[in-house]
């Protein structure tokens, strides 16, 4: 049990520090697409630790108690995530539903502290940014839903199994979900940008708009958690699509090679768009995505139409 | 032994003496609800855990109670018993405000009494008059808070209800020859079959106040007082659970079965209205302003997730009902209670008028932190284990269209939940409240802690429960779950709860750590916020909590008066057509009358023989 | 081309009405008049009947010489694209003018910015004296030719000392008298200052 | 036993190497507060983007003042934007560094007599570097930003440490010059 514990720890720093190399080399990516020098390559990490040795102001109690319940709840959440076929802390127990679920426990808290501060502004990002939730997660829920159904596990390692090798008694094992199901991975690929609040979701940070949104008044090390916070989410997420819809990995070598094309391809999209409004996201969401959707789930569940 | 029959008459005689004494001193009767309540929860508990509870009668007559098997009876029993055994503290507090203090006690007890007599008879016409008690005393509790008006309401769609329920029973009690509720739903057969079906679940969805007989549940849960409120979103609607059960669970499934989801037709259209409840009260409850409407409307959204669960019919869907009653039942009352502590101590439930609770009413705040935590099922709370069950067996049904609305009710509950933890508890503390407001009594405090606590157990450790539910599921005849001492297994998964809550606690300290190590923090005020540089000195203008969701409101708020816009044409149609019928059977004009005298008389002289 | 025939429309509304004391077409869809005091309040009555419903802009200029203030009230008309500007003058002592609030109601805060700046008072507007844009002002309002802004400066914002001496190289007679006359009132400024 | 070579580092070496290493990450990352006040602040827009690209060097735009290090004030400072400036500036988290851009910060420059316009930033809050010119080159503006690196680098750029020290003084000039910073009107409520 301890060692399960430590194991999750440490993937949660791995992913930490993955997903943070990651995001500082997708800046220099966007800096040389832009012809620019860009930044090095660890600057997030200069950025994160600037934020925590700096003296911040707090609101109350309220303020700081979010802030923890965000971080712990995502270190949790990223505790549970496997990352090679027997790399995992907690082998049997990476139930799809826990991610979708305890990731929310960390959204509770940061959306708790930000409506602590007692800015308008970040109540005005919390209500966008759970707005923006409600609309991309039920197409993605409706692709995992066919996947769940199709392979017959919640667990993402067996999904990732089911995808690596073709086993004779079970219909469409081997084939990667980014092939079987072709419109639900385009349609699972717009609700990841909208989950990692890309550009033409990102709303609810809106920088010019609305002040940042929720961290309008975090600064110092509540900031710093918070960036933490969001690296590690951004490794759940993309993580968890690259096991549902990419096959998984075998070795590390491939999980990284995976996850680098999987981020930087979102980061690459996100770079050539302008930002919808609140709305706009909404009707977006349930007009297309979730049409199509529907559509992949019924031929595929039903008719049994897989690539 | 505890006899039944004891209980019940300790609750109508307690009602009695409540009334009496209640006269004398408002708050002496009030607190014998507290003493009654809790020691009809004890005894039901216990000896119905023990499985020891005697059913034998003697005084009452024609009462007749189950005998000592009943999981499903004594499960129900012992939560309704136990909600209204912790509201039961509140009535000292609230009593006061009432016109008649010492009938609201009476009235109290007479509706557990009620309840007790629903959950644990054998006997239809027993179960009818039972629960025509509950009915009508819930129905003087009702108008004793804001508005009169809501009790009609209630009272209207309550009578649809019962006399369908009574309908039901005289079609069963046609073909069974007796009134017994076993008999009746196995022996029930063919058109009778769906007639019974149609009724009885006509019956559950007035009482759970599901889509579309909805109307009445947030505007009594909305405008009672607030100790009501909270029975009867703890309580009372699960009688309609209770029914729910007998129509869809015990009766053999009804119409044709759809050959693609392996469903009967009757099951998949209850399916649909509890997919709808759950998008209609989700999508409700997002632009409510008041916050027990808001929490109201929540209770409707999660009725639909009990229905659309019974309709499944497997294992992990029917104990994820079971699990689901209770969870909603722990949960919304935590939630009414909190928000009923704020209405005692501010007077109001309005969250537009309201702000900053929480440097006042920490504890409050925690108990309704946790109250919608589980409410939205996130872990580690028992909300979600209830709905990972459900949500595996939708998923392994391949309900796609069900599944959008239970993934859409999931996720806007985080939205709904969040409004009155942002607009009552956080944000700007406002200058009207911040001196009155002081916390909540400690008596008030102790039923709030004690939910709390019950909302983690459940999240925590719910195999001990889910032990129990799989006995009602044996009882029930559906397969049971499989459970180990720290593991659930689904359809396509397991689940190990208390692991979750550890690796939550880990991830927790970890945060604490880092957080603890770093420089303190400058302490400075909540109106020092970033205001773009301007000076601002009235809390209202830093605080957002009107018409918090606008802009997705706005994307509906054109529909959202369907169902009230179609019982208003419903009944203008009937008085067009009541007034139609007038014209020409009542009418005071001879010559109408000629007329038809003319017609029959002519129908009997042509067809007369054949009629 | 119809532009032309609308400050002729205009120009004949107003001189067949009242006694125009100047006018000026400033462009083919600008035109001025210079009118009485008195009569101010009922041209921009006829103007806003007659279609020139936008108050647009209203502002002073100090004629020092004149002693005179001129006041200058823009009108608009959105059918006939024709600004017209209505001038009168009005006494540098106590100056006052009666407020049009009740024609133009959105003259409310012009009116306050001219007082402020000014210090012209608007009898009619419950309003003028309140403080609009100058937060806490206390000296004669600045835009006054009579006011000096260097001296205003001087006196309460710190200048940068600096070590190097530099040479006026100006230094004729008319110069050193203002400069002299500043300085009196710097001290003077100093003195009355509330501050 | 008296030649003891390793000694224990008392507890404000401690802190002085945790400092530096702090200083270490605060120069690499410094993060703006733009309070575009006038027209100095044209020459931003080149700095950020691809001519010169200030993220190279780590800089980037921020929202509010919680966030951000530098507090970057371009151009004349009008006593309403004073009043502003140094709400934000107290808002700010510390260590915050301030530069002012452009020769109206410095000495009032083409507005030193206006009535409106202050003509000395140094007098209300601390500022770590001047970067002169009416307006400065973009080269100039770069410059300025690497001079505050070598400062906080060498330990110079302690204005916010001379706002705490020398509080009093720097209140008593925004008195002097402002009256009151916080105002409060029909607007503020």
């Amino acid at each position: 049990m301890i060692i399960s514990i430590l194991m999750g720890i440490s993937v949660a720093f791995f992913g930490f520090v993955l997903q943070t190399s990651i995001a500082g080399v997708n800046r220099k990516i966007i800096g040389r697409v832009q012809k620019r020098y860009g930044p090095k390559w660890y600057q997030e990490f200069l950025d994160i630790f600037k934020l925590l040795s700096k003296r911040s102001v707090t609101h109350g109690w309220i303020f700081d108690f979010g802030v923890i319940m965000a971080l712990g709840g995502i270190i949790a959440t990223a505790m549970f995530m496997p990352i090679t076929n027997d790399l995992m802390a907690f082998p049997g127990f990476d139930n799809f539903f826990i991610f979708v679920y305890l990731i929310a426990v960390g959204m509770l808290g940061m959306a708790m502290s930000a409506s602590g501060s007692g800015n308008p502004l970040a109540s005005i990002g919390v209500m966008r940014a759970l707005t923006t939730m409600l609309a991309y997660e039920i197409p993605f829920m409706i692709i995992v839903l066919t996947i769940i159904k199709l392979t017959g596990h919640s667990s993402l390692s067996e999904i990732a199994m089911f995808q690596q090798t073709a086993v004779a008694g079970l219909e469409f094992s081997g084939t990667w979900f980014m092939i079987a199901l072709p419109v639900g991975f385009a349609v699972a690929f717009l609700s990841l940008m909208g989950m990692l609040g890309k550009k033409p979701f990102e709303t609810y940070i809106a920088p010019a708009e609305i002040a940042s949104g929720p961290m309008v008044e975090y600064g110092g090390k509540q900031l710093g958690m918070l960036f933490i916070m969001h690296e590690i989410t951004v490794f759940i997420e993309v993580s968890l699509f690259v096991h549902l819809f990419l096959g998984g990995a075998e070795n590390i070598w491939i999980f990284l090679i995976k996850y680098f094309l999987v981020y930087t391809s979102v980061n690459l999209i996100s770079n050539v768009n302008g930002r919808f409004k609140i709305d706009q996201v909404v009707v977006f969401f349930y007009k297309w995505p979730l049409l199509f959707a529907v559509m992949q789930a019924f031929v595929a569940i039903y008719l049994g139409w897989v690539i | 032994m505890a006899s039944l029959e004891f209980l019940v008459i300790i609750a109508l005689l307690g009602g009695v003496l409540a009334y009496l004494v209640g006269k004398l001193s408002k708050v002496v009767g009030a607190s014998l609800t507290v003493l009654v309540s809790g020691f009809i929860f004890v005894s039901v508990a216990y000896f119905g855990l023990n499985g020891s509870l005697d059913a034998s009668i003697t005084y009452l007559p024609f009462v007749s109670f189950e005998a000592t098997d009943l999981y499903l009876g004594t499960s129900f029993g012992i939560l309704v018993t136990f909600i209204f055994f912790m509201v039961s503290f509140f009535n000292p507090y609230f009593v006061d405000k009432f016109k008649y203090p010492s009938l609201y006690s009476m009235f109290y007890l007479f509706s557990l009494a009620g309840v007790l007599g629903v959950f644990f008879t054998d006997d239809f016409l027993v179960l009818f008059f039972f629960f025509e008690l509950v009915v009508w005393t819930s129905l003087f509790l009702i108008p004793l808070g804001k508005s009169k008006k809501a009790a009609s309401w209630y009272y209207g769609f309550s009578a649809f209800g019962s006399f369908s329920l009574l309908f039901a029973i005289f079609v069963m009690r046609n073909t069974a020859g007796s009134f017994n509720i076993n008999d009746g739903l196995s022996m029930v057969g063919g058109s009778d079959q769906i007639l019974v079906f149609i009724l009885l679940m006509v019956a559950a969805f007035a009482k759970l106040g599901a889509f579309p007989l909805h109307i009445w549940l947030p505007k009594v849960l909305g405008n009672s007082p607030d100790p009501v409120t909270s029975v009867f979103s703890g309580g009372l609607e699960k009688l309609g659970a209770f029914v729910a059960v007998m129509g869809l669970v015990k009766l053999a499934p009804v119409g044709p079965v759809i050959e693609a989801i392996d469903m009967a037709l009757g099951q998949y259209l209850i399916a649909i209205l509890g997919a709808l409840t759950i998008v209609f009260g989700t999508l409700m409850a997002i632009r409510q302003d008041d916050a027990k409407k808001l929490i109201a409307y929540s209770s409707m959204s999660n009725g639909g997730y009990i229905l659309v669960a019974l309709t499944l019919l497997n294992d992990t869907s029917v104990s994820g009902a079971l699990y689901h009653v209770l969870i909603h039942a722990l949960a919304s009352t935590a939630a009414f209670l909190a928000i009923g502590a704020v209405n005692r101590q501010t007077g109001t439930t309005k969250m537009s008028e309201l702000g900053g609770m929480i440097h006042k009413m920490p504890v409050t705040y925690i108990v309704y932190l946790i109250a919608i935590i589980s409410m939205a099922g996130i872990p580690p709370m028992g909300g979600f284990v209830s709905k990972w069950l459900i949500f595996q067996s939708v998923i392994n049904e391949g309900m796609i269209l069900i599944a959008i609305a239970t993934f859409f009710g999931s996720i806007g509950s985080f939205l709904y939940v969040f409004r009155p933890l942002a607009a009552l508890f956080l944000g700007q503390e406002l200058p009207e409240f911040r001196k009155v407001i002081k916390e909540a009594p400690f008596f008030m405090l102790l039923p709030m802690i004690i939910l709390s606590g019950l909302n983690i157990f459940t999240g925590v450790h719910p195999s001990v429960i889910l032990q129990y539910i799989n006995n009602v599921l044996a009882e029930l005849g559906v397969t049971e779950l499989g459970i180990t001492t720290w593991t659930l297994s689904g359809n396509n998964g397991d689940l190990y709860p208390a692991l979750i809550a550890v690796v939550f606690g880990v991830g927790v300290v970890i945060a604490f750590i880092i957080f603890i190590v770093l420089k303190k923090s400058r302490k400075v005020d909540l109106m020092d916020t970033y205001t773009a540089g301007n000076f601002v000195y009235t809390e209202e203008l830093l605080h957002y909590s009107v018409d918090f969701y606008a802009p997705i409101e706005r994307l509906y708020e054109k529909h959202i008066n369907i169902m009230k816009d179609f019982y208003k044409g419903i009944a203008k149609k009937v008085q067009e057509f009541g007034s139609f019928v007038k014209y020409f059977f009542f009418t005071n004009k001879p010559e109408i009358t000629v007329l038809w005298v003319v017609i029959v008389l002519g129908i009997l002289l042509l067809w007369g023989d054949l009629l | 081309m119809n532009s032309m025939t609308n400050i002729k429309y205009v120009s004949s509304l107003v001189e067949n009405r009242f006694k125009v004391i100047k006018k000026e077409i400033v462009s083919e869809y600008q035109i001025s008049f210079e009118v009485d005091k008195d009569e101010v309040h009922r041209l921009l009555t006829l103007l806003k009947l007659e279609g020139w419903i936008q108050l647009s802009y209203l502002s002073a200029i100090d004629w020092i010489n004149d002693n005179e203030y001129e006041l200058v009230y823009i009108v608009m008309n959105w059918e006939k694209p024709v600004h017209v500007q209505i001038r009168t003058r009005i006494s540098r002592e106590n100056p006052s003018m009666d407020s049009i609030l009740p024609i133009f109601p959105g003259c409310k805060y012009y009116e306050r910015e001219v007082h402020e700046f000014f210090g012209v008072k608007f009898p009619g507007n419950p309003e003028y004296a309140k403080q609009l844009i100058l937060e806490g002002w206390d000296d004669i309002p600045p835009l006054r030719k009579d006011f000096d802004p260097r001296a205003y400066s001087d006196a309460h914002f710190a200048k940068r000392e600096y070590t190097e001496t530099f040479v006026n190289l100006n230094n004729e007679k008319s110069k050193q008298v203002k400069r002299e006359k500043r300085k009196e009132r710097i001290i003077r400024v100093r003195k009355g200052g509330k501050k | 036993m008296e030649s003891t070579k390793f000694s224990l580092l008392t507890k404000e070496e401690v802190d002085r190497k945790w400092w530096e290493i702090g200083d270490f990450f605060r120069r690499n990352s410094l993060w703006m507060l733009m309070y575009c006040t006038g027209c100095c602040a044209i020459e931003l827009p080149p700095a950020m983007t691809s001519a010169y690209d200030m993220e190279r060097l780590g800089m980037g735009p921020m929202a509010t003042p919680r966030q951000a290090d530098v507090l970057l004030v371009t151009g004349y400072l009008s006593l309403k934007t004073l009043r502003r400036l140094i709400y934000t500036y107290e808002q700010m988290s510390e260590p915050k560094y301030v530069v002012g851009i452009g020769s109206c910060t410095i000495n009032g420059g083409i507005y030193h007599d206006s009535h409106a316009v202050i003509n000395q930033l140094d007098q209300y809050i601390p500022v770590d570097v001047y970067v002169a010119g009416c307006m400065p080159n973009t080269e100039a503006v770069m410059n300025g930003f690497v001079d505050l690196m070598r400062l906080i680098k060498s330990k110079k750029a302690n204005g916010w440490k001379k706002y705490h020290k020398n509080n009093e003084w720097y209140k008593k000039n925004q008195i002097d010059s402002l009256g009151e910073v916080r105002v409060k009107d029909e607007f503020h409520d």
